[in-house]
Parts: C-alpha cells; structure tokens; sequence
C-alpha cells in the first residue's frame, strides 16, 4: 500500500516555521554574545589596577573609581540593612499573622505596584522629598531610602516564596510544643526559609549594582574619597553604573565608560551564577 | 469510669466557616489511660483532638461552642494562656516532623522554649525524653545530627520524645503510626504502653487491630457525631450501637 | 562676555590680604553643587584647596547650573556653580553673583570636516537650520547635524544669546552634557557642535570664529566673540561659612590662576 | 472564635495567663510585622500623593489640554510652551516599535527553549537571557551610542543616528528578558495532553506548537507583552544616550524625547518653583497614570491565567 | 482468526532507556472488530497501543525493535510520515483532554492540520463526527462554546468526535472510561459497539466486565508479556494461561 507524503504546504508551513524559531535562539544568544565580547573587548584593556585603586584627580589628570566602588558598597550594605527587615518583616506578616484576606490582598497589590513603578519615578519623588523636603541634598542616604522603597518588592517576593515552602508541619509541631508564635517564626520558619532570603539578598543588590537613574537624581554622582562613615552617607556618591553614565556622557570618556561596563558585567556574571546556585539549592 | 476525667468535654460543636464538623460531643478522658478514638475518613477525629490542645485556635473560619475542661479549668476561656495548655497537652502527628535542625536542639526546643536555658538540665532533659521514647540508644552517638537523616520510625519517636521534653501531662497522638513500616509502628505501640504509666494518652488511628492492642477506653465517631464510648474490651466485644459494629465488623468504613 | 557684571566682592568680606589657606587650620564641610561644564574647573581648585586645608572636604555635585542655583538659595549647598550669568529673578531672590573664570563655547566640528573658520552669523545660520548642507559655508557635501544642550544649560543660553538664536535652533540632538556633545561630534561626519572650550579634545575640531581661533588668551582679550562667565551663588544676606569663606577666596586668590589654566578657563581674579 | 461557658474566674488555676511580658512580645510582633506589611503600601500612597500633588499645579496653570494635546515643547523660550504630545506619542511609538523587534524574537526564542530545544541547550540560553537580563540599562546606552547610532547613520544615510529607530532597537533588547522568561512559563504549563491529542491528530510538532500551545498559554504570552510595554515606557538613561532628545514629533528617523527622558534631561537645570520644572513633575504624573494602567491590566491578565 | 490483520506485530521489543517494558510481543489485529489490551498496572499495554500509532516516538531514550505492519506497510521505516500514519490511526485517551477551543474548533482541529480549509466541508465534517460520537444533539446548540464547558464524559465524546473527524481507519482508546461516571461510561460502550461498523478498535481497560462487554478479541499482558490472545469468550471462559485465568478472577493485580 501507498504512504502517502504531506502536502507542499505543511512542509513549507513546518519548515518556515522552524526555522524562524532556530534563528530566533539563535539571535537571542548572539546578542548576549557579541555585547558580552565588545564590552570586554573595549572594557578590559581600561580596566588598570591604578583605575581600581584611585581617586579621580583633575591637576594630575588620572581617573579612578576607587570612590564609586565604595559608594557602591556603600549603598548595598545600607539599602540591604534597611529593607530586609521590613521586607522579611511584611513577608512574615503576610505568610504567618495576617488573617484578614483583604489586608493581603492590599499589601500585595502594593508591592505589585511598586515593583512596576520605572525607577526614574523613584528617583525624582526621592530627590523631591529627601533632597529637597528633607533637605538632605544629593547624599548616599538619600540614595539609600529611595532604593528601599524599590527594592522592598523584590524582598517580599522571594521572602514569601520560601515561607511558603516551610512545611505546615514544623509550624504545628513548635505550636504544639507550647512555643508561641514569635519563638516560633523565629527559631524555625526563618531559618527554614533563609534561602529565599538571601536569593532575595542577591537579586537585590543585582538590582542596586544596575540602578542608574534613581541613583541620579538622589545620591548623586560624586567621585570622591571620604574619610568616615557619616561623610559617606551625608554626601554625594556615584555608584559604579551612575559613574559609567558620567564619564561616558558627561566627560566623554567612552574608554573609561567601557572599563567600568566590563567591570559590572563581570559582577552581574557572579552575581547571576549566586542566585542560580543558592535557588538550586532552594529547591531541595 | 474513673472517678475524675482529666478532660471533659460537654456539649461541643465545631463549624469550619459554615461546615459543621462536630456535633455536641460529651467525652470523659480518664487520667493515666490509652484512649483510642476510631471512626471513618473525615468524621471529625482529628478535629476532636485538636480541640483538646486549641490547635484550631489557627484555622480561620473556626467557630466552637460549648466547654472543654482540662482538670476543671475550661480551656476556651479568654484568659487561658494558650502557650501554657500545649505545654500540658503534648501532640504526635501523624507523618514525622521533627524540624530541620540536630536531634538535640529538635529535642531541647520545648525546655528552651519555655525557659530552661542551663546546658547541664538541658542534657538531661534530652536523654531523659529520648529514654523515654525509646530512642536513647539508637541516637545517643549522633545528637549533633540533623535529625532528618533518621528512619521514618526513629524520626516518629524523635518527635514523641520531643513531646515529652516539655513534660506535658496529656499526650495526643494522631495516626502516629499510620505513616511507619510495621517493626516501627510495633515499637511505638510498646512505647505507648510503656508510657501510660507517667501520662494521659489519646490516640486517633484507622487501625482496629491496634486500638484493641493499645487502648483502654475507645470512641467511635461517625459524621461528627460521638456514637459509642467506653471500654476497648467491651466496644468491640458487645457493640452497643449498630452502627459500631457495622464499623469494627468492616461492613463500611 | 555676554553682559556679565565684573566679579562682585564677597558677600562678607574676608580679612583683608590674607591668602587663602594662609589662616589657621579649618575644618568642616563644603557643599557646592550645580553647572556640569564648571566640572573641570571645580574639581582642579577642590584638588588643590585640599592640600593647604586638609580638615575641609568640599563636595561637587554636578547636576546642572538650574539646580546649583536653587541649592544655594535654600542652603543644601554652601556655593552654588552657575556657568552662566545669574537671572535678575534669582539675585533678586536673595542670591548673589560671583564670577570666578571665564569660558569660551568653542564651536566643535568632527576633525574630518575640511571647514576651519565660521563667522557668528553662519553659526547662527547653521543652528537655525537655513544651512543645512557644509557646502553652503566651504565644505564637503555633507548635511549638516547640528548638535547642542538641553534647555536650561548655561552653555546652551550663552550661545543662542551670543549667537541670537534664542528660541530658533534647530537642533538635531539636545544632549544633557558638555561630554556627550564632544562624542557625538567626534562620531558623527557632519556634525556641529558648541561646547565648553575647557572640555575640547583632540577627538573634535575647533572652529575659529570670525578668524580668531578659541585659546584662554582670546577669550580674556575678548576677541574671541562666544563666551560666558562662570559664577559662584551665594546668599545675600548669610555670611558663608569659616570653611566655606576659606575655599571662597581660595578660588578668588590670584595666586591661584594656574589652576584655572590647567583646566582651560581664563581666571575672573586677573 | 467563641465561648459559651462563663465560667467564674479561674484566678487559682495554673491555666490562667501569667507571662506578661510574653504576651506582650507576642502583640509587640503582631504589631510589628503588621507595620512592615504596611510599609509597602505607605509607600506606593506616598509616591501617588507625592506624584498628584507635584504635577497637579503646572498642569492647572497651563491647561490640560494645552498640556497634553499642543505640539510644541519649549520650556526655557521667552514665550515658553509646554505641550507633551510629542513626548506621549515618542513614548507610544517607541514602545509599540520595541515590541514590533522585540515581541517576535522574544515569543518565537520562547517557544524554542520551552518545546523544541534540548534540556542542556535549553539550560544554556536561559542563563544567556538571565544575563542579558541582567546587564545595568547605561550599558545598554553605552553600546547603543558607540555602536548603534553610528551604524544607523551610515546604513540610512542620515546626518544623525540619534532617532527613534535607535531607542527602539535599544528598547527590544531591553525587554527581550522579561517577554522571554514569561512566556515560556507559560508555554511550559501548557498540559502535555493538549500536544498528546493535536499530535495523535496526525500535526507535527510544530504545527501542535503554534496551533495547540501557544493558544493555551496566550493569557501568559499576553502578560508577557504588557510586561515589555511596562518596561518600555519606563526605560529612561538607556535611551536618553540614543534618542537625541529633540522634543520632535515623532518620526522613525528623527532625534526625539520620551516622557522618561523629558524629565531627566531638564530636571536638573530647570529652577525650582518654576513653570517649567512643575511641569516635568506634570510630565511624571503622566507616565505614572500610565504605568498604573499597564499594571492594572497585567494583573488582570495574570488573575486570568491564575483562574483557568 | 480473520483472514488478513490490519495490525500485525512482531517480535516487538521496547526499552525504556535501560528498562525493557515489552518482551516479544506477536499480535495480529483483526479488521473492523473492537480487540482489548488488559493486565495489571505497569503491565506494557499503554506502551503497547503508543507503539501502534508511534505515539512513543516523543519519549526520550526509547528502544525499539521488531515489526509492525499497518495494512502490509512497516510503520517503523524510516520512509513512513508519522503524521500521515497517526491520521489513519487516531486516538483517545484516558483523561478527557479537549482543546481550550470551542467545540467547534476542537473537531475541525484535524481536518484543518490536513488541509481542509472550506467552511462547507468543515462545517459537514463537524456535524458528521458528532454525530458519529453520538453528541450532536447534546452540543449542537453551542457549537462555539468552549470545549471545557462540558461535562467529563461529554468531553470525551467530543474527543472521540475529534479522532474521527480525520477519518482513521482504527481508533485507539487507553482506558477512555476510567475518568468517567457509570452512565457517560455506558454511552461510550454503546458508542464503541456503534461504531466496530466501520472502524477498527483497540481499547486498554482496567475493567473486566467492560472488556467482556465490548471486546471481540482480547489480549492479556503480564510484565511487558503478551501471555494470552484470543476471542474474548473464549479468553474469559476458557483461558489457557493459568495466570490468565488468575487475572480475570481477581486473584491478583
Ligand atoms: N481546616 C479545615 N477547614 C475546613 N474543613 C475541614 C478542615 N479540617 C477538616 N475539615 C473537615 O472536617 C471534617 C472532619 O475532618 P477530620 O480531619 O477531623 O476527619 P478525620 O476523622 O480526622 O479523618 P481522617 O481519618 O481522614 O484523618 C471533614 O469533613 C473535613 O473535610
Ligand atoms: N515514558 C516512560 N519512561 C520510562 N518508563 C516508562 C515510561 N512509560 C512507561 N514506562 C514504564 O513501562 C512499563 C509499562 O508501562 P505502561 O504505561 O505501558 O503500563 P500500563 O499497562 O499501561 O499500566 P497502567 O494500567 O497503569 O496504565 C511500566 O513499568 C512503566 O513504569
Ligand atoms: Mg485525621
Ligand atoms: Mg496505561
Ligand atoms: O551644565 P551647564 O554648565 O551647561 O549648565
């Protein structure tokens, strides 16, 4: 008997379509390919350990980003401080204490609003209202409360994700024990949970190493060394990626704009691998 | 019956939201006794005995009426310290949950809970409850082991020895064994026996045999409704009710 | 200049003669924040400022000379940084004026333009577009890109008013900085630029205007006609700050002109 | 819950709370959690009341018409004009041409990781979009200015590569991440029973895929592309270093301004109390309404797909 | 037996990665009459019927060797097209499984795969499957209704409709009425019994009295074995295989 063969037609239709989908992938990772290789390509040539080690300098005409390296570290230690306990905090609220379902239903619609809000909208109600109403100027700190109020959704979520996959049993067992609910949200839902904690941790601070804009406008993009803590977070600083923006569009400075560009690539790297492995190990 | 029951419960009725799950349940636990409650899937056992420890206090939606006395004090009242109950009323559940940490802390998590801070009482405290559950000599080489990487059944007495740490006073036990292969689930019924000479202990399981081995008193629930208590020998011997010997005969259930 | 008053005297005067730095040790903070063009010249006397007074950290901010001004009048910078001359509005609001250097606005081309020398009026012609092509002034057949600041930058009010083309520029792109305009003239064949002439460099070519080529000594002569002031805002009626007053006249000391040649600006105290 | 037993004071009994200070950490937590719950909305009624009540004025003051309909965007002239139309339609256009690149890559790479590529390839991309998910939005720019716009100038023979066309192209990449990784969860929760049956019919995978799979997950895909519009229309510094920023009317191939990026270039230079800087918090206010209705309509699409 | 098999396997081997889960399976499947695969859970008979129509083709690491002739033809040369052979043999599966289409869309699904692109003829072949599914009248009026608005065994029904809206020449059910409720179970048997007219049927069931019911031939398999084929009375009355005659006796699986 006769096998018959599909019409021209789905062949083509199966073909095209196909093909479309390969070359689709294949666009996708060439993308990632060539901006990966022509930022390192640019980059790392310019990226000097004089670079790493300095402050910029006008009389001597050399360019370091030793001091927005510090303001980097500065804002992460400082946002992290500040929202994983109120992130953790609400996250604990929403999964263990709250009980009307109205009032979840609030907060998340909250956290779901601020997660869309673009964060040049942080930034210019961070600038109106610490700068300028708070007259705290262009300062770390001012930086630092304006990425809270960004952050705090990215906390939540991943807090609350692994809260959910606390079993119910390790809550009735410390209940049934006499434990109240404090002691028991304390000693074994949290550290049941730490995973998700710190995925949440190093999503964030992927977040606060890319935030140019509200950066901007609030902490501000200064370059220079301070010599203690209250300086630091008082004054103007330009994070890693705010200063790639200023030396590449301010000062023209594209050579310096690319060494910083593979410097952030290589910590997005680490910083994506962390959060792959510690979810892996979430999932466990 | 004995003269004094350590819990009495009188007229009660639980609705989960609009669902009633208990019907005006009387039951009269007796100190120092295995009671066994018996029944069908879903006709309020667990939920019976979670009302003995207010570990329904958690269910949203839950309405209770009528009294629970735990040694003449009636436990749903207001001003009863709920942390302080479950401290006098023990609870098994039926899979294993022992929380992910070492054996030891998993064990001294109620003394340290309710206040017991110095290392030396905590050690004994620890040996004590795991002699207690049997469990002494099977462990007493890895206490700083997760006490995840036991056996299902050496898990189970971890958790029964977590539960007499707190030296309660009453111990419930929900299917504590249905979970378990048979050698353990025969450790723990000889435990069980072992125990009541110390506590009072109220069991829920599904199997006959083992409420016949184990129990002293038996009750047999249907539809959320109490139909027949009283003594194990005589439940399942002389069944007053038809609907009791249907259930222990196997002709439903 | 465009008009600017001379440099007007401190608002509390500083002990008379004394050099700055030459007082006892200071210590404290200074805030100045405001004009991104003045980047260059801030960040040369904050260098050096440091060296004979190291107890005072002065901060930069360049955010723009709109938002300098502001900062000085409700007092989150000690100084604000203006690079043009400030408004009747704002002097009236309670600030004062003073100029520190002058700059030249160079007018940049891409250094594969054959064209060297523009008078102010094709300038203004180019940048109200009624020359859109380089041939029309001498060079290549080319279109003409005209590329400028954002409104609201003190280089970009310096030059349409040098220029009077207020209001009537053509712009094929508003970039937000000095530097962003150097890279696009630099990438760009057809591309015209104005600029800080303290931020040329070698990847952009400036024009001579009107035959005289933009140098520190041209923009002092003034015979190098597109050029604005760039000034320190400061409260009229509150005396700055011990540090703040110590870094005021260490900006204003002529002894310290080299300063502003190192970073391509002609000093206001000579 | 309630009690129908009113029983006498049981002052003697051991059950009676004595722990106060207990009780009272345990409220003090309740409290506690309860506030850091609230912060979020705190947060979110502060930067909408913030946003109203600094855009409101200049909008008053100029007319909301004249605002959002005039043409002409001349804040610093002599007679200044403040009409944002030209930075609304850049926003749509731009955004619409960003997921005229960037929806077909995106929807096309995710049916391919989630039914046609192997696991290890599969694996493979997925990090390479996390990544790209991943790079800071000024690298994006930084690329886009030193390589794009050049590129675009010579291959249309412009006199300026700073255009719309090249914030688009900026804009699809962007976005690719988020339309990829959303709509390949939901193409892989497609039941494997749909593709079973079309493929027993006698479809090829493919056809299965187009015709059954994608169908089933187009609730997600659909969220997916609000998603992308959302992060769009929100892109500020990548764009700023390509599109030129000429407050234009829109046009492929002209410097033009987006709402996002009309705020940041002139933020800093307008004066305070100002027409013009009250005017960009106007603008602010319009791109939060904005967003508020892209988010309203990803979570209903989400609800939908939650519901089925 | 029949003259000539529409179906005929030999020597069928299959392996799942390492795991062997046919052995040597021989079968001839008669034209026109209704066969049943039985034999207890993990027995080989879904893997059996997915090789018929090259379903296994998509699971990864699957061994196959041996024959199996459709009509004369090797289903598994390399030269035959799959879609074409899983259009002559169509489908039905144990859970309901409609398209999120209308019902419409669901039963044209196959006819537009294939080509057909008329309305008239769509619109014929619709009716005509339901119809053929005996469902016509109960979805007629709401043709354009979702699918998964339908009761479960209507929902099969309309699967049934959609694998003979392309016209198969046999039409495979595994366990079709395992997910559904006596009466929509009986419809369908009614439904099989209707259809053996014109079309060649294989059914896996898990129940006796169904495969007696409805089946000429039936074939029993016990570890990815064929023990037993043979007309279904005569299987049932007189098996030769003393684990046959276990089997359908209850004895074990
Ligand atoms: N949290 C709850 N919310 C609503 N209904 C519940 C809840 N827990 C139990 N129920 C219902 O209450 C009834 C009694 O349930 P319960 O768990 O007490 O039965 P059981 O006798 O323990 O059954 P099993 O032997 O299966 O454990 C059942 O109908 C059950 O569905
Ligand atoms: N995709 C697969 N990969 C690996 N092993 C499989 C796969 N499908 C089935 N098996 C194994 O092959 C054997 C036969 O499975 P099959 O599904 O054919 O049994 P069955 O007779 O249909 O059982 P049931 O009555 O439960 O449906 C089983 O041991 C099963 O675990
Ligand atoms: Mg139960
Ligand atoms: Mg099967
Ligand atoms: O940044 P400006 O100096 O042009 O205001």
């Amino acid at each position: 008997m006769q096998m018959e063969r599909r019409s021209a037609r789905r062949v083509l239709y199966d073909r095209v379509l196909r093909g479309l989908l390969y070359f689709s992938a294949f666009l996708t990772c060439a993308l990632l390919v060539v901006l990966i290789g022509y930022i390192f390509y640019r980059g790392l040539p310019n990226v000097t350990w004089e670079l790493l080690s300095t402050e910029p300098s006008v009389l001597r005409d050399v360019i370091g980003i030793l001091p927005n390296i510090i303001n980097t570290l500065a804002l992460i230690f400082g946002t992290l401080l500040i929202v994983l306990p109120l992130g953790v905090g609400a996250a604990i609220y929403l999964n263990e204490y709250a009980r009307s379902r109205r009032m979840v239903e609030i907060i998340e619609f909250a956290t779901e609003t601020l997660t869309g809000i673009p964060s040049i909208l942080f930034g210019l109600v961070g600038m109106l209202f610490f700068c300028q109403v708070l007259g705290w100027g262009s300062s770390i700190r001012a930086g630092i409360l304006t990425l809270v109020i960004m952050i705090l959704p990215t906390i939540v979520r991943t807090t609350q994700e692994s809260l959910k996959t606390v079993p119910a049993s390790y809550r009735e067992a410390a209940l049934g024990l006499g434990s109240g609910k404090w002691r028991m949200v304390r000693t074994v839902v949290i550290p049941s949970s730490i995973d998700g904690i710190v995925t949440g941790c190093i999503l964030s601070i992927g977040r606060i190493v890319g935030e140019s804009a509200a950066l901007l406008f609030t902490a501000g993009s200064a370059s220079i060394l301070v010599g203690n803590l209250s300086d630091l977070l008082g004054n103007s600083g330009g994070s890693l990626t705010v200063a790639l923006y200023m030396y590449s569009m301010e000062r023209g400075k594209i050579e310096v704009g690319f060494a910083i560009a593979a410097i952030l690539m290589v910590l997005t790297l680490l910083i994506n691998l962390a959060a792959k492995w510690l979810g892996k190990k979430l999932k466990k | 019956m004995d003269a004094r029951p350590i819990i009495a419960a009188r007229d009660l009725n639980l609705w989960y939201g609009a669902a009633q799950a208990l019907y005006s349940v009387d039951m009269d636990i007796p100190e120092k006794q295995v009671t066994a409650l018996i029944g069908p899937s879903g006709c309020g056992k667990s939920t019976f005995l979670k009302t003995l420890d207010r570990m329904n206090d958690l269910v949203p939606g839950i309405k209770i009426t009528g009294s629970v006395q735990y040694r003449g004090t009636e436990i749903y009242d207001s001003k009863v310290d709920v942390t302080w109950l479950r401290k006098q009323i023990g609870m098994v559940f039926q899979k294993p949950n022992p929380f992910p940490m070492s054996i030891y802390d998993n064990i001294a998590y109620g003394p340290r809970t309710h206040g017991v801070r110095s290392k030396s009482r905590l050690d004994d405290v620890v040996e004590k409850s795991l002699r207690g559950a049997a469990i002494w000599d099977e462990v007493k080489d890895r206490l700083k082991k997760s006490a995840l990487s036991l056996s299902g059944g050496q898990q189970q007495r971890v958790c029964i020895a977590r539960a007499l740490a707190v030296e309660p006073d009453i111990l419930l036990m929900d299917e504590a064994t249905s979970a378990l292969d048979p050698i353990s689930t025969s450790k723990i019924e000889d435990l069980i026996a072992d125990l009541k000479k110390d506590y009072t202990i109220v069991i829920v399981t599904h199997n006959m045999q083992q409420a016949t081995r184990v129990s002293d008193k038996c009750a047999f629930f249907l539809l959320g409704r109490l139909i027949e208590f009283g003594d194990t020998t005589e439940l399942f011997s002389v069944p007053r009710d038809k609907r009791t010997e249907d259930y222990i005969t196997g002709r439903f259930g | 200049g465009c008009g600017a008053p001379a440099a007007t005297q401190s608002p509390s005067q500083s002990p008379a003669g004394s050099p700055a730095g030459g007082s006892a040790a200071l210590t404290g903070k200074v805030v100045t924040n405001g004009s991104t063009s003045m980047e260059k010249v801030i960040g040369a006397l904050i260098e050096q400022f440091k060296t004979v007074q190291p107890g005072v950290t002065v901060t930069y901010d360049p955010t723009g000379s709109g938002t300098g001004v502001e900062a000085a009048k409700n007092g989150t910078a000690d100084i604000g940084l203006a690079s043009r001359a400030l408004k009747d509005a704002e002097k009236d609001g309670g600030l004062t004026e003073t100029v520190i250097a002058k700059d030249g606005i160079a007018i940049v081309v891409n250094p594969a333009n054959g064209v060297e020398d523009l008078t102010v009026e094709q300038i203004a012609r180019i940048a109200r577009g009624e020359i859109a092509n380089w041939s029309e002034v001498g060079g290549g057949d080319a279109e003409i890109a005209f590329i400028g600041r954002e409104a609201g930058s003190g280089t970009r009010g310096a030059f349409e008013e040098i220029t009077e083309t207020a209001d009537v520029c053509v712009y094929s792109q508003e970039l937000t900085s000095t530097g962003a305009v150097v890279t696009a003239v630099a990438t760009t064949p057809g591309a015209i630029g104005y600029v800080s002439l303290s931020s040329v460099d070698d990847t952009v070519k400036a024009l001579k205007v009107a035959g005289v080529a933009p140098s520190e000594a041209t923009v002092l002569d003034g015979t190098y006609a597109i050029q604005r002031p760039f000034v320190f805002a400061t409260k009229t009626d509150e005396p700055l700050s011990e540090a703040a007053q110590a870094f005021y006249d260490f900006a204003m000391d002529s002894a310290n002109a080299e300063l502003y040649a190192a970073a391509g600006v002609v000093p206001a105290a000579n | 819950m309630t009690t129908n037993t009113p029983q006498a004071a049981q002052a003697n009994s051991p059950l009676v709370k004595k722990r106060g200070l207990r009780e009272l950490l345990e409220r003090g937590m309740n409290v506690l959690f309860f506030l850091c719950g609230l912060v979020a909305v705190a947060f979110v009624l502060f930067i909408t009341v913030y946003l109203i009540i600094s855009g409101l004025p200049a909008i008053q003051e100029i007319g909301l018409k004249d605002f959002l309909f005039g043409t002409k965007w001349a804040s610093t002239a002599k007679e200044p004009e403040f009409g944002i139309l030209p930075f609304i339609l850049t926003s749509v256009y731009g955004t619409a041409g960003a997921m005229f690149f960037g929806v077909p890559i995106g929807f096309l790479t995710a049916v391919f990781l989630a039914k046609l590529a192997h696991p290890r390839v599969a694996a493979v991309i997925r990090t390479a979009v996390d990544l790209l998910a991943g790079i800071p939005s000024v690298v994006y720019g930084l690329i886009g200015m030193t390589v794009l716009v050049p590129a675009i100038r010579v291959a249309f023979g412009l006199s300026s590569g700073a255009t719309l066309f090249a914030a688009m192209i900026v804009l699809a990449v962007m976005i690719l991440p988020s339309i990829i990784s959303v709509s390949e969860t939901a193409l892989k929760a497609v039941p494997k029973e749909y593709e079973e049956a079309s493929l027993a019919l006698g479809a090829t995978e493919i056809e299965t895929y187009f015709r059954v799979s994608v169908p089933a997950a187009s609730s997600g895909i659909a969220a997916a592309v609000v998603l992308g519009i959302g992060r769009a229309i929100g892109e500020a510094m990548a764009i700023m270093m390509v599109a030129g920023n000429v407050p234009n009317m829109p046009s492929l191939f002209k410097s033009v301004r987006f709402l996002t990026t009309a705020i940041a270039s002139e933020m800093s230079y307008a004066s305070y109390g100002s027409l013009q800087r009250n005017a960009l918090f106007s603008i602010a206010l319009v791109l939060f309404l904005f967003i508020m209705l892209i988010n309203v309509l990803l979570n209903t699409l989400l609800k939908r797909k939650k519901n089925k």
